[in-house]
């Protein structure tokens, strides 16, 4: 293999797993609210259209840096998340698994529908100065709004571990993953638990909107195109796991990255997606799940 | 008609008042909501400039002309409901729609109720091609951009090898086989033919192989809102082509320019209109266009849209209002617009079709510039800094 | 405990057709329509295969209790089947001559009953938002092979050739395709009663219900919900190209995508995928609204659809018909 | 040995003589084994019942015997051992074939199909036999067998406790199975609902019909059962004799715990 086929490699390696990194964080959003409440976000996609248009109008009004809109994308999904299980789904009762599956896709209809009222459907980006930069590094050259990416989604994930398995409310999150009545009788509150869950989950997307906004365009029905991938991520990865969904991502990541350029890119969706149904059918708890089979 | 009929249909069909008779009403479709809403809105603008013209010229015949203007929320089911609707309202010609996917039902529809249908926007060849006696189109088919791209990229000269990467939609995949036989023609030799997926958003893989190519043209056809990704991660990778050329659709959208910005800089950019091409009458429609969309840039789909009606227009004033006298009065029409000349000609396997000259522009600091055919060149062909 | 002669007469029965009379007054409403309405044809078609759409997704969406979210494959492998056969340039390699396009639709028919069957085996052991998640995948597969094919017209789709009449009627004339369309309805209306008071009909309840349950009484949930597929995935394919008929040309991008399989559940549940009746009223509510303020609300159009779906799962998850059966109408359940 | 501590007394039930099952078994368990990971739920247990017989599993909770009634039905797949029917090897059958062969089970927990009512419940279990008209005639012959013919066309939601329970049975006996697994089917009715239990089950027994039956109120398995099987812990405790086992100190100290722990 000569140098520039090296280079070549290693450059469609690196930027499949930035991007692998995306999928990763919009999954494991997905993942988790999938894990505590066995609900599917089909609105997840729209979520994450809402992180790029805040990004977008605080960018256009106010000039705000994009990755400084983090700090008000994330608590806001938050928020609108916690508002949306608290007083929304949660009316679901026990109906909560399959209703919610029809509640969120009426939501994100909403959602995509209110932002195209709003905004208007032509496609919208951002010209952020250094978003064209790149960082050279032995011939690979990166974008350097894809790197940021990267490093926001492993502060997140890390963050998010940290809060799992070092904090009270981390332990109380688990347990109502595991045992809801169970978790209950040990006073954990468990429809506060699950709205703060829901309420993070979307904040991971809105995250996930926020970092991909200067590498990218939005427009009102953009969440269409990444909820499948958050789907494909998460059943990678197992439902509810979320180390799994972070291998999932990369997983998914490095494969399109890898078959678009070695194989075709005229069936690139195809293979996440079959490799979607083949773990969905051979392994439901996922390539990496270690949780009981949830069929 | 019987009263329960009249009643019902006023009910159920329009729920906009039947105007006075005194008008002649056109029939028009686009996507005012929806996935195209963007381009419908450049259409509507293109009709409400042509109609303010034509009435302010005491309208047609001594009557003045009223736009019944449908929407069909990008949905093809819709766009047939609204042809029905306005076909019922005694309408001589209907306009529209936006999207060849939309637009091939309608043709069809249209031609078995013998009612004429202008196509303004819709790119795909098999439109005209092999077309129907009720389907006329004023603005060309898609292959009239890939010849005129590559006619000019001969002209050019010095560049041998190319690469073609375009949306895996009828448009993108029409592209894909023209350049497949004209490139050769032409000799190029043709490095790497793919397409993409709607909703795909990481073109750098594909990049990255095109890199390692080193092709000395890139041509783009793309999905309405995939063009600013392509263009910031060409720079994002470093692929730098002597020429870098994007067809119509996205990238001849003004949003491509402000969402591109400085990344769009030297893009050669196919289209059949723009606001300094040396047509008679351009500069004026031009800013006319810009008014009526409240100061936006107007892209190529309202000056069609604009000449679509003066063709419309025009054929009824030969031919009156009977559908089929305005069919036979637009196969023969001889109309000079500040879009350019329509006239409808059966060439080539096509019917009904407008031959229309296609542009080649470039992206020269931040506008589009009219660099071919000479007859309507503003401006020269500027090689990029590498 | 003395065991009474059991009083054939006067007992209560279980085994009915369900609510015939709402039936017959929607067919009956059904029918009259082109005499009041003759200039909104393309209006009433539509709605109508909508409406069948809608009724041969509840054969599984609803009976069987299995939400499909990609069942826009099946209606897209009717359309096609029937329009490749019947092209003389496209004719597969064994065929001479153009198939009528009675023939292509029953093999369109039974290509999809084939791919249902396949489909459901592979993903029937999962349950609930497993399997949806799957139909989606299952769907865009198919979807990305037909895009990048060029047998079956790739991105372009195809145009539907001419067709020799069917009886003597032009296939292409908007009034015989209005009565094929009603004929559709029909035909999936009287199938859902048939099953409603059939075998097969309480074996699916009973699945949706509890499939352990089920098992312990001798149902076997994954051939049921099998057997629901392939009946749903036939009509689906028939409707499919009934819809190829009245668009005469389409293509992947219009007749393949998710937004498609969704707006078809969404029909059947809003209008109550538990009940005979619901999808047929879910689809003649929806398409009338969706008419009526086309041009109206434009892009709210779709934001009030979110609203009622968001409002129908909270507050009436069995729908429009549920609400009604709730109402304690005299004219009994619609289930 | 402290002196054998007497059981609470009795409550008297109709001294109907104990039927005598005849024929060889139909349903024979050879060392079923169950485990669940580490854990071994069911350890090599056997048994076997004949027609007309009444089989006890009694044991306290926890001790397998749900687990091991799944085994025998179909519902778990054993680790280890044979289940045979009619000298038929059955193990690994799905529990709807079981069914079919003529194998029929209620659950602990009732499970009515909620939004069908109770009418049509039976119906969808009268079915594995009848077609059309009159599955529905032998449904509703089966409901007023149970004392559930009022409630024809309630739905099944809407039933209290103890008619769930008769709904669970009724819509067993709608099976006409051969073999019956009765899992908790008397506990919690009240004291005449349990005597209208018990004299169905003694006339099922009679009707030739094998029963294996699980139940935690002694009198009643005392009184019903032709053989007894008490389990702890996943292991055979004793067996033999209804009145041998209660007698059994083992199964004291297992139900009563012993005296110094």
């Amino acid at each position: 293999m000569d140098q520039v086929a090296v280079t070549a490699f290693f450059q469609t390696l690196v930027q499949g797993l930035l991007t692998g990194g995306l999928y990763a964080l919009i999954g494991t959003g997905l993942s988790l609210i999938f894990g505590v409440m066995r609900v599917i976000n089909f609105a997840h996609g729209d979520f994450l259209a809402i992180g790029m248009f805040i990004t977008l109008l605080l960018f256009k009004t106010f000039n705000i840096d994009p990755y400084l809109s983090l700090l008000v994308a994330a608590p806001l999904g938050f928020g609108l998340g916690y508002f949306i299980q608290r007083f929304v789904l949660s009316r679901l009762g026990d109906r909560l698994s399959e209703g919610s599956m029809l509640a969120t896709l009426g939501l994100g209809l909403i959602i995509s529908n209110s932002l195209l009222l709003g905004f208007g459907a032509q496609p919208q980006s951002i010209n952020v100065p250094y978003a064209i930069n790149t960082f050279k590094f032995a011939g690979v050259q990166v974008s350097v709004s894809l790197l940021i990416a990267g490093l926001g989604t492993v502060l997140a994930i890390s963050a998010l571990n940290l809060v799992l398995y070092r904090t009270e409310l981390g332990r109380a999150i688990r347990a109502t993953a595991q045992n809801p009545l169970g978790a209950e009788l040990q006073g954990v509150k468990t429809s506060n638990i699950q709205a703060i869950v829901f309420g993070v989950g979307v904040s991971f997307a809105a995250i996930a909107g926020v970092l991909l906004m200067p590498l990218l365009y939005t427009f009102p029905t953009v969440g269409e195109n990444y909820v499948t991938k958050a789907f494909i991520v998460t059943v990678l990865g197992g439902l509810g796991n979320l180390p799994g969904a972070i291998a999932g991502g990369l997983v998914l990541g490095v494969i399109e990255s890898l078959g678009a350029f070695y194989v075709s890119n005229n069936y690139r969706d195809a293979y996440g997606l079959i490799a979607f149904l083949l773990v969905l059918l051979l392994r439901p708890e996922g390539l990496f799940g270690k949780t009981v089979k949830r069929v | 008609m019987r009263p329960l009929q009249t009643l019902t249909a006023l009910a159920v069909l329009s729920l906009s008042l039947a105007s006075a008779q005194s008008t002649i009403k056109i029939g028009a479709i686009t996507s005012l909501s929806g996935r195209f809403a963007t381009f419908g809105a450049m259409q509507q603008a293109g009709f409400k400039v042509a109609i303010e013209e034509i009435n302010a010229k005491g309208g047609v015949n001594g009557q003045k002309l009223e736009l019944l203007l449908e929407d069909d929320a990008s949905d093809t089911n819709k766009a047939l409901n609204a042809a029905e609707k306005l076909v019922n309202q005694k309408v001589p010609v209907v306009i529209g729609a936006y999207s060849s996917g939309i637009t091939k039902p309608l043709s069809q529809y249209m031609a078995r109720i013998k009612v004429p249908l202008l196509v303004a926007t819709a790119i795909d060849e098999t439109i005209t091609k092999p077309g129907n006696p009720y389907t006329f189109r004023v603005n060309n088919q898609s292959s009239v951009y890939t010849r005129s791209l590559i006619d000019q990229l001969k002209k050019l000269g010095g560049m041998k090898t190319a690469v073609v990467l375009t949306s895996n939609d009828a448009f993108g995949k029409s592209v894909l086989t023209d350049a497949g036989k004209l490139l050769p023609a032409a000799g190029f030799t043709v490095l790497s033919k793919d397409t993409y997926d709607k909703g795909l958003t990481d073109f750098r893989p594909l990049l990255n192989r095109y890199r390692g190519q080193n092709p000395d043209v890139v041509i783009f056809a793309s999905y309405e809102e995939d063009a600013v990704a392509l263009a910031k991660q060409i720079k994002e990778v470093g692929l730098s082509p002597k020429v870098i050329a994007g067809i119509a659709t996205g990238f001849a959208l003004p949003d491509f320019l402000k969402g591109a910005g400085a990344t769009a800089e030297n893009f050669l950019v196919t289209m059949v209109w723009n606001g300094d091409v040396k047509y008679p009458g351009a500069t004026s429609l031009y800013s006319r266009l810009k008014t009526a969309l409240g100061g936006e840039e107007p892209s190529q789909h309202a000056a069609q849209s604009y000449a679509a009606m003066l063709a419309a227009a025009d054929a009824i004033k030969r031919g009156g209002t009977d559908p089929e006298k305005v069919r036979t009065a637009l196969e023969s029409t001889r109309l000079n617009t500040a879009f350019g000349p329509v006239t409808f000609r059966d060439y080539a396997g096509y019917q009904n079709q407008n031959s229309v000259v296609g542009l080649i522009t470039q992206v020269q600091n931040g506008k589009f510039v009219t660099i071919g055919p000479a007859s309507a060149a503003t401006g020269k062909f500027v090689l990029p800094k590498r | 405990m003395t065991a009474t002669a059991p009083s054939t007469r006067s007992r209560p029965r279980a085994l009915t057709f369900g609510n015939v009379w709402l039936s017959v007054a929607l067919v009956a409403i059904l029918f009259i329509y082109p005499f009041v309405f003759g200039k909104a044809m393309n209006f009433g078609i539509s709605t109508l295969l909508f409406a069948g759409f809608a009724m041969s997704w509840n054969i599984l969406g609803g009976w069987a209790g299995q939400t499909s979210l990609g069942h826009a494959a099946l209606l897209g492998i009717g359309a096609y089947s029937m329009t490749l056969l019947a092209t003389p340039e496209r004719l597969p390699p064994f065929l001479t001559s153009p198939l009528a396009p009675w023939w292509g639709a029953l093999i369109g028919m039974v290509i999809a009953v084939a791919v249902a069957a396949v489909w459901g085996w592979l993903t029937f052991r999962l349950q609930g938002s497993y399997f949806a998640l799957s139909s989606i995948a299952v769907a865009l597969v198919i979807r990305l092979v037909v895009i990048n094919s060029n047998w079956t017209g790739g991105a372009e789709g195809l145009f539907m050739p001419d067709l020799p009449k069917f009886f003597g009627f032009d296939l292409f004339d908007r009034e015989t395709e209005y009565w094929l369309a009603f004929g559709f309805v029909v035909l999936t209306l009287v199938i859902t009663h048939l099953i409603r008071r059939s075998r097969m009909g309480y074996a699916l309840q009973a699945v949706r219900e509890d499939e352990d349950g089920a098992r312990a009484l001798g149902i076997d949930p994954a051939r049921m919900k099998l057997l629901a597929f392939m009946l749903s995935a036939a009509l689906m394919a028939l409707g499919g190209s009934l819809y190829a008929l009245y668009l005469q040309a389409f293509e992947p991008h219009t007749i393949l995508e998710l937004p498609l399989s969704i707006q078809i559940a969404l029909l059947a549940i809003i209008g109550g995928r538990t009940t005979i009746q619901g999808p047929l009223v879910g689809a003649l509510v929806l398409s009338i609204f969706g008419e009526v303020f086309r041009n109206v609300f434009s892009n709210a159009n779709l934001l009030i659809y979110g609203v009622l779906i968001l409002l129908v799962t909270l507050f009436a998850p069995q729908g429009i018909m549920g609400l009604f059966n709730r109402a304690g109408s005299k004219l009994g359940t619609a289930r | 040995m402290t002196a054998p501590t007497q059981f609470p007394e009795l409550t008297p039930l109709p001294g109907q003589p104990v039927h005598a099952p005849s024929g060889p078994p139909i349903l024979k368990a050879e060392n079923i084994t169950v485990r669940f990971g580490g854990v071994v739920a069911v350890g090599d247990i056997s048994l076997a019942v004949r027609p007309g017989e009444i089989l006890g599993l009694i044991g306290p909770n926890g001790a397998g015997k749900t687990t091991l009634f799944n085994a025998l039905t179909g519902f778990v797949t054993p680790s280890g051992g044979r289940v045979t029917y009619n000298g038929r090897d059955i193990t690994n059958m799905q529990p709807q074939a079981r069914a079919k062969l003529g194998m029929a089970r209620t659950f602990q927990v009732e499970r009515p199909f909620e939004d069908l009512s109770v009418l049509e419940n039976v119906l969808v279990a009268a079915f594995l036999k009848y077609r059309g008209t009159k599955a529905e005639d032998h449904a509703y012959a089966v409901l007023e067998r149970v004392g559930l013919a009022d409630r024809a066309t309630q739905p099944a939601a809407q039933l209290n406790l103890a008619r769930r329970r008769r709904l669970e049975l009724a819509k067993v006996l709608a099976l006409e199975p051969k073999v019956l697994f009765l899992d908790e089917s008397i506990a919690g009715l009240n004291p005449p609902g349990q005597q209208e239990m018990v004299a169905l089950i003694r006339t099922l027994a009679h009707s030739g019909l094998a029963i294996v039956m699980v139940e935690h109120i002694m009198h009643v398995i005392m009184s019903l059962s032709d053989h007894v099987i008490c389990m702890a812990f996943g292991e055979l405790l004793a067996e033999g004799d209804p009145h041998e086992v209660a007698a059994h100190p083992d199964v004291i100290r297992a139900y009563l715990g012993d005296d110094n722990d």
